[in-house]
């Protein structure tokens, strides 16, 4: 796995919801290497914060060289983010962790809350059957991009637009189907996603966060518990950063 | 321009090291860093059998610094010495060999399985804030660091390095403690136990509510301890504790180490032990510095 | 909103105060600070006698904080009662005064010649890692620690409040031995040692080689401290150490701490403690707190 | 004394040396109480550096609401400074300490190296006869503009310009006379013109300098051991930050 670190160039960015910003990155190495699924390290300006920021790849622009990301303002590193503007530059490392293995079957793409970005790089280039089921708790961000490349179902918390409740509700209010389901969201969610994929006899690759330091495999910060034994360290731990994100749910053990 | 330097009677052909646990086994970070451009790789502890390690969060970030409690999962020495020595060897790296354990068998164990392996050094850290039994329980007592320093002396086939806690009133005593027992050298600090609650959640940001405090905030200690303890003992130091520059390594060797080991500034930059490496030699030819063994411990 | 909190018996009408040393003896900060806003303003050190102090340079900047060997100047207990105290009750602040010594009978004259005095509480400073007789050496020591509240607090008219060091292997042995010395409040934590050599000049930045450090950096020891002895005994705790915000101050008094003192933040920000306390009330704002004292030592 | 905290801004800067910048910054309040000799607190916006750094007011443009700083890049806080841009903001406190006493006496206005910023708003504003005097190493700055304003004698290290020596040298040469002399350098030139002052019965207002911490009186980080007992602590030490930096050269105890 090839990864870059290198200084990386704002092309733009913009808000598109409350607290949830939308911005593109001259990184042309690192866009030439991204797959959907991946993610990469954003470092901050501020030198009183030495970890980068894990933030998956929302977009993929390899003859413009740049990368893509949408994110919600968490804590300061975001903050920072949040407040830069075209033409400034940050460090930036990636592309990181494996990303979704892309299966010749018919697909149900979801994503739940900040989960919903990088499912947007998927739903282009799985070229299958597909539809895209996503979570909001009211107000949608990204749905048009979605809905320019298929089917789109939603759901929100408040029902104020779609299914009322999460995700699996939408999928069972419209009747969603498919063979793999491919999910980022908030562990609840992909916990429930798992049961599902089990009772029904599907795949389910799922994208787990923890917190992290090296995001690169080295600090052993970011493990989720698995039923097999890593190839690492020989336990039951997997590291997120290198080994995922992207998991098959049948492997990860839920708290 | 001379950079080699002598540690426990062993040559390294400069004195940047990895610190253990910020580093992997050195694979995780070859396509930033020549591993065999540095003095050595110092690996991440390893037990005498595979160690889980705590429950995620295991890290904080903190002004100038974060907190880990990563509770030293590995992989044990089994697979170590049949994937990861041999890995570093083909690189060209020179090994050093951070070691854990619960009880004194344990690190013997493990010392005595490397018996026969190309390390270089046996860095034995007995100052794990993180784990519950055995690493710091011995780091803060005189007395256990003394006869665990023995008990493992007797059995190591290369030099050992016992890496102290911060996390005492006094570092010389223990510095004199694991000198008395017979070690070749020392490594500190170690990481400084700290926590970090999370106000909006009102929970603890780290599964295991404690955990040890490195990077930069935490250099100013750092300096301290290594300068106390080059007047306390004889012995040779590896020095570490928020190393980011090279003017941060050679301040660390004018404070009397002899190696530097670059910890959490892997994380903020994957080339920093480069960065660092390359920092060291531009201030010596600012300086005219022929040979880096004149700046240790240069400071009175 | 209710922010008055009650420590050792005393009332202040917030939970605000300032961290000895850094914030002169008010006067200094009045135009930037309403000293009668504050929960009490803490004094400087003051001693039976005038004190000089170190040598210059006192003070050196760190990553993310500082490095200081002031060394206690101090114009003595006498100007101080004359010009200090009247001068803080005419602005209408609430007082707790910072005492140091060289021995058992410099703090308890001290302690003694405040006895009529409009003061609070009474702040021993038993930590000051910058001073070779005194200080530290109190505050390293559980014996001489126990001895020593015990002394204070039989010529004591107003509560006292036994400020611990950092510096120690284990806070809580500490916290107790003051706790049977009879002491009515913990105040944690003092500096911790650190060094810090300039690289081009070859020397100490510090004129005393050594100084604390404190500072955002050292936040993580100060809130693990806290927490271990809000937990180790009952006393009531000032906490402090790093100290910038709102935040940090919540965080502090979620870890155990009934008052909070902002120390260096003061240095970055002369209006650091308007800020944390407007940054407090955003906190219990945004989440419908309606007493301050809900939140102390609301983690386990 | 009154002092002003607030974002200033820079409105103009330039390089006019070797590592030498000259930096004018919109502050209003603190320009319209600013005394030559006294001094700004500047605070970086790399927030791993907490401390402000202390710099004499080289200018004063009550007009403008401007301050004027000239200065060396010492360390990574004046870096900051000089890679600054107009329009880029930063933290100032000040004005901060006491500032020259201006008398009615024939002057000599002494600067060495980077002390020489400071007298040229003193000299400007010191309605007297007088002579400038100033020490460098080689090459000049800012002896233009105090040519502007009255005759100027120069001592350079390597004697490439003026008296070959220290500002000392520049004054027996050239025969230089006055009843009060106003000095900013090194300590070593500050010590000998005490020297000098005291042998010729002057009196000399020097400018000192050490590290500081709080910058207003505070934090008794930045003392000089003086002869006299401190109003403050009663001792014989004197806050440089708050008393002075601008010490009676009679009062000071050198080291
Ligand atoms: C693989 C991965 C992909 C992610 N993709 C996205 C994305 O596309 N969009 C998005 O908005 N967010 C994403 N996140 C979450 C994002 O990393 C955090 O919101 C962000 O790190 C918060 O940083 P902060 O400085 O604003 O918050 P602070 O709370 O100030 O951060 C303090 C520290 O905690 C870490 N941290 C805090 N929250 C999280 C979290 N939820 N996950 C991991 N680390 C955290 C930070 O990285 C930092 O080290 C992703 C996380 C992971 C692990
Ligand atoms: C009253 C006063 C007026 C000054 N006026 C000027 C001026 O007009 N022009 C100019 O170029 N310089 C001036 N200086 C010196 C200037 O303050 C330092 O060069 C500057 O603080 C260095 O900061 P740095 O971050 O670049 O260096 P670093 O070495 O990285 O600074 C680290 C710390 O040490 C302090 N420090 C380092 N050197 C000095 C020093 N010589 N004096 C005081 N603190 C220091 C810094 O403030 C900072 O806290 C003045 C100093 C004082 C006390
Ligand atoms: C994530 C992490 C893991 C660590 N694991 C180990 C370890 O396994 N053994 C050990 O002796 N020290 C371990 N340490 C401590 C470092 O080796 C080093 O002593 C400390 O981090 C101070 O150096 P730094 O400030 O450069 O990081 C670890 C530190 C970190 C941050
Ligand atoms: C310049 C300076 C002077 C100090 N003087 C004293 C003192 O006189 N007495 C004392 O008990 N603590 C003194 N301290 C310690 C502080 O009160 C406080 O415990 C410490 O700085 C940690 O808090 P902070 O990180 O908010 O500064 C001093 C600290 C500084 C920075
Ligand atoms: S973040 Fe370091 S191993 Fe994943
Ligand atoms: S800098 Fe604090 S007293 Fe002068």
């Amino acid at each position: 796995m090839e990864m870059i670190k290198e200084t990386a160039k704002v092309v733009r960015q913009q808000q598109i919801d409350e607290g949830i910003f939308d911005m593109e990155l001259s990184f042309p190495k690192g866009a030439a290497l991204a797959k959907p699924g991946q993610f990469i390290a954003m470092y901050c300006n501020d030198k009183s914060k030495l970890l980068p920021r894990p933030i998956s790849i929302c977009g993929i622009n390899k003859e413009e060289g740049t990368l893509r990301v949408v994110y919600r303002v968490a804590g300061e590193g975001t903050k920072e983010f949040s407040e830069m503007k075209e033409g400034d530059t940050l460090e930036v490392m990636g592309p990181l962790g494996n990303g979704f293995a892309l299966k010749e079957e018919k697909a149900i793409i979801i994503g739940g809350g900040i989960g919903i970005p990088p499912m947007l790089e998927l739903a282009k280039q799985l070229n299958v059957e597909k539809t895209v089921v996503l979570g909001y708790r009211t107000s949608t961000f990204l749905k048009d991009e979605f809905e320019a490349v298929c089917d789109v179902k939603v759901a929100t918390e408040d029902g104020s637009q779609g299914a009322k409740g999460t995700v699996i509700d939408a999928i069972e209010k419209y009747g969603v189907e498919g063979k793999v389901i491919y999910a980022c969201g908030p562990m609840p969610m992909l916990k429930a996603l798992a049961v599902y994929a089990e009772e029904h006899g599907m795949e389910a690759q799922i994208s787990l966060e923890e917190r992290m330091a090296c995001g690169i495999g080295a600090c052993l910060g970011c493990i989720c518990k698995t039923k097999g034994k890593d190839h690492h360290t020989n336990v039951n731990n997997t590291r997120i950063c290198k080994d995922g994100p992207v998991f098959d749910a049948k492997e990860v053990v839920f708290a | 321009m001379n950079l080699e330097v002598t540690l426990a009677g062993k040559t390294f052909k400069n004195p940047v090291t990895t610190a253990s646990g910020t580093f992997g086994s050195g694979a995780e970070y070859e396509q930033f860093v020549d591993l065999a451009a540095l003095g050595a790789v110092t690996t991440k502890g390893v037990a005498n059998v595979p160690w889980e390690g705590n429950p995620t969060p295991r890290v904080a970030e903190t002004y100038g610094g974060m907190l880990n409690a990563v509770g030293l999962q590995n992989p044990g020495i089994d697979l170590f010495c049949k994937r990861d020595i041999p890995h570093l060897k083909e690189k060209g790296a020179s090994i050093i060999v951070n070691v854990c354990g619960r009880s004194t068998s344990d690190y013997v164990e493990v010392v005595e399985r490397l018996a026969d392996e190309p390390v270089d050094l046996l860095e034995i850290n007995v100052s794990c804030p993180n784990v519950k039994e055995g690493g710091i329980a011995f780091g803060q007592n005189p007395d256990a660091l003394y006869e665990i320093t023995k008990a493992i002396k007797a059995k190591a086939k290369q030099p050992i390095v016992m890496k102290l806690s911060p996390n005492v009133t006094d570092i010389t005593e223990m510095a004199k403690a694991a000198e008395a027992g017979g070690c070749d050298a020392l490594s500190l600090i170690n990481t400084i136990t700290g926590m970090k609650i999370d106000i909006h959640r009102r929970k603890f940001v780290l599964a295991n509510k404690t955990g040890g405090m490195s990077g930069p905030a935490i250099k100013p200690v750092a300096v301290r301890m290594v300068y106390q303890v080059s007047h306390a003992c004889k012995l040779p130091i590896i020095g570490m504790g928020g190393i980011l520059t090279g003017e941060d390594a050679i301040e660390m060797m004018m404070a009397g180490a002899t190696m530097v080991s670059v910890g959490t500034a892997n994380f903020h930059n994957p080339r920093a032990t480069m960065e660092v490496l390359d920092g060291m030699k531009a201030y010596m030819e600012r300086y005219h510095i022929e040979d880096i063994n004149e700046i240790i411990g240069c400071i009175d």
